[in-house]
Parts: structure tokens; C-alpha cells; sequence
């Protein structure tokens, strides 16, 4: 347990294509960057039981969710040679084709880069306590399951 | 002495988010008291955080232990 | 062989983050889509005997690259569950710090997605008559060998 | 008659983008020929694509094949 303030990961709402291109920018000065690795979230239109899902409304225990994604970082860090990355999550309502995940991990080459993105995306999908409440047509909702 | 206890998702809809129940010593005992306070979350699967730290086996808990109901994550 | 026009790749210069946006922006009507998997190469300032590399300037044997290239995607195709695949490299002159390769997957589930993403990316290095000559801040230059 | 061959690369830095060789009628005698027109390829390692297929071994050629000289490739 330590009282220093963490990375922020969250935003409201959906992830916004020009949030992403900005990022992705921001990387030009850094030219001995090779390789870049993105993994986009993007909400799913399911349908269950005949009603379609329009929308994920996430909430999060965010004291915790910073602690333990500071600790992904470090071990992500320790464990990669990344020159290196950024995480944003989604809070609030996120409708259907809006992106609510945003993983992006930079190397000198290829291999580090999307190694680490890949298992950072598996970390944050397991061990953040984030919850989606998959919200239908109706007004009904439903409470979201990873597929692990 | 009462114990505040946090819940998300599924059991905040369920319990709401703040919950106070009466004083515990470990977290075996607070799982057996909230299954009487709250006999709904019975069949509901959840995991207890203490000071943000998932347990991994009955935890020792006081006033001063945040405590937090965790059913499973979803996030992404 | 056949004489039937494939997709095209190539772009000329660097690939912006304007472009990387407005490709991600298309596939919010595609709902069916849970997980987008990227890939972006970037040109390095390496530095080789003390001359640092500016530029990097491609060039390809295109009807072959564009016949590989339709060769790789019905593969991945055929061995991916993907709603789509997005390939594009630059020709010509690319600034050190500016993007000249992207690779774009999408899926319902991420795995699939990611797979094909590195699969891909990989295919790409080896597999399309690609040459990239580096260019130094003195104007000399050497040609580029991919780690493999 | 002659074959026309393009070139690739450091290959086309060397011999241009596009040469012209006395005919063969396969890759082993092409290559033989190339050294002997280019002595400066005889150190540089290309492969021979037939038809934009790379060759896996000696392969027959004619007047119509299209022939290139490919140097290892650096894409991406």
C-alpha cells in the first residue's frame, strides 16, 4: 500500500479516434522508437435473448484499479524493453461500435512491443476491478462476462 | 462497533454501495454475517478485497480495513 | 498467376495519424466487432559508423508485392475468424519519426485479432519485395536488413 | 534474342532497373551469365523471381518470362 497518486487510466465515455491519432502523434519526437502496438476495445452490438446491446456503462473500484495497474506497469517495464506506454479505460456509458479500451505499448522493434501490449491487455481484463453493465434496446441491462 | 463495506457492479445493484454491517474479526466471519444481512447475496459469486488487495485466505479485518465486495471483472 | 487488379498497399510517404484515425473511425457502424489489433512501423534515427539515419526511402517490385500481399490475406483469411484486415506501407521518402507501415485487424474476440496482427506484420518483412534504403544526415546511405 | 531483367534495390543501384542479358533458357545460366556481364553481383546475394514467384530451384526460362533480381528484403 503506498499514498502516492497513480497514473490515471480513466476516461468518461467512449475513446475518441482523434484521442488515438494525438497519441499516436505524440510519438514522432521519440525516433528511436521502431514499432508501435495498439489493441482498441471496441463495445460489441450483441444480442441476447432477442435484445440487442446499444451501450456498456462501466464503473470501477478506482482507488484499487490504480494500484493494481501501477503495479502491471512496473512488472510490464521490468519485463519488456519498452521505450514506452499508455492505457486508457472507458468509465460511464460507451455505446455500441465506440472504443472503450486503449492499450499502446512502443519498442525499438517489434517483438517487445506487441508482446507487451498482448499481455498487458490480458492483465487488464483479469485483474482490474472494472465491471460493464451491458445496457439493451429496452432500458433492460445486463451485467457484462469476459470471455477469459 | 459496524464495519463500512464497499460494493460494485452486480452487488451494488443488489446491496447498494456503502453497506454497514456489525463488527467482524476475520473476513470468514463478515462473509457469514453479510450472508445473513443480505440472504440475496448468497448465490451471488463475489471476492472480498481488503486495503485493495484481493485475500487469498481468511484476512484478520479491524475499523480501520477498507473492505470492498468484488463480483467478477469485466472490464474491456 | 492472374491478371485481375489486387489492393492496393502502398501510399505514398509517411502514413499520417490523421489517416490511422479515419480508419479506426470506419468501423464504428461495424458493431459486430469487439477487439482491433494494430500494428505501426516507425522509421528510427539508428545511428550507423556515426551518421545518424533521417529518412528512410522505399521502394518495391509492386505487381509481385500486390500479388504476395493477396497471397498473405486470403491465408490469414482463411486461418483468422476476421470481420477485416487493413494493410497500407509507404513508398518514397519517410521521415525518421513518422509511421511508414500499418496493419490493422479486427475481430469479434481480441485473440483472433491479435493473432492475425503479428502473423501479419511478420509476413509483411519477410515475405513483400520491399527495399528500404537508409539515408543519412549527410546525405550517404545503406541499405536496410530487417532483423529476422 | 535477349531477356530483359529488372533490377531491385541495392541491385538496381549497381546494374540499373533494368538490364538486358543474352538469352538462356534457365535461371543456373542466367546467373552464370550475370556474373559475367556484372562481375560487381557476383559478392551480392539476390534471388531470382520467375513470373513475380521466387525460384525455388533452376528453372526454364524464355523470352516471355519476366524475370527480376530481388536483394533480401527490408520492408516494414
Amino acid at each position: 500500500m503506498t499514498d502516492k497518486k497513480h497514473k490515471q487510466i480513466f476516461v468518461k465515455g467512449a475513446i475518441g479516434s482523434s484521442f488515438i491519432a494525438d497519441s499516436i502523434q505524440k510519438h514522432s519526437t521519440k525516433t528511436t522508437i521502431g514499432a508501435h502496438s495498439i489493441f482498441l476495445g471496441q463495445v460489441r452490438s450483441d444480442s441476447r435473448d432477442d435484445r440487442k446491446v446499444v451501450a456498456i456503462d462501466y464503473t470501477t473500484y478506482e482507488e484499487m484499479a490504480l494500484e493494481k495497474m501501477h503495479e502491471i506497469r512496473e512488472g510490464i517495464f521490468a519485463k519488456y524493453p519498452l521505450t514506452c506506454m499508455h492505457i486508457y479505460h472507458s468509465l460511464g456509458t460507451v455505446a455500441a461500435g465506440e472504443i472503450c479500451l486503449f492499450v499502446f505499448t512502443s519498442a525499438v522493434h517489434r517483438k517487445e512491443a506487441i508482446d507487451a501490449c498482448e499481455e498487458v491487455v490480458e492483465l487488464i481484463k483479469k485483474e482490474l476491478p472494472i465491471w460493464g453493465k451491458e445496457v439493451f434496446e429496452d432500458d433492460t441491462h445486463q451485467w457484462k462476462i469476459n470471455n477469459v | 462497533m459496524q464495519l463500512k463495506v464497499q460494493a460494485f457492479g452486480l452487488l451494488a445493484e443488489i446491496v447498494g454501495n456503502n453497506i454497514i454491517v456489525d463488527k467482524q474479526t476475520d473476513t470468514d466471519s463478515l462473509k457469514k454475517q453479510l450472508a445473513v444481512q443480505f440472504p440475496s447475496l448468497v448465490d451471488i459469486k463475489y471476492a472480498i478485497a481488503v486495503d485493495k488487495k484481493i485475500i487469498a485466505g481468511n484476512t484478520l479485518i479491524n475499523e480501520a480495513s477498507i473492505i470492498a465486495l468484488l463480483p467478477p471483472f469485466s472490464g474491456g
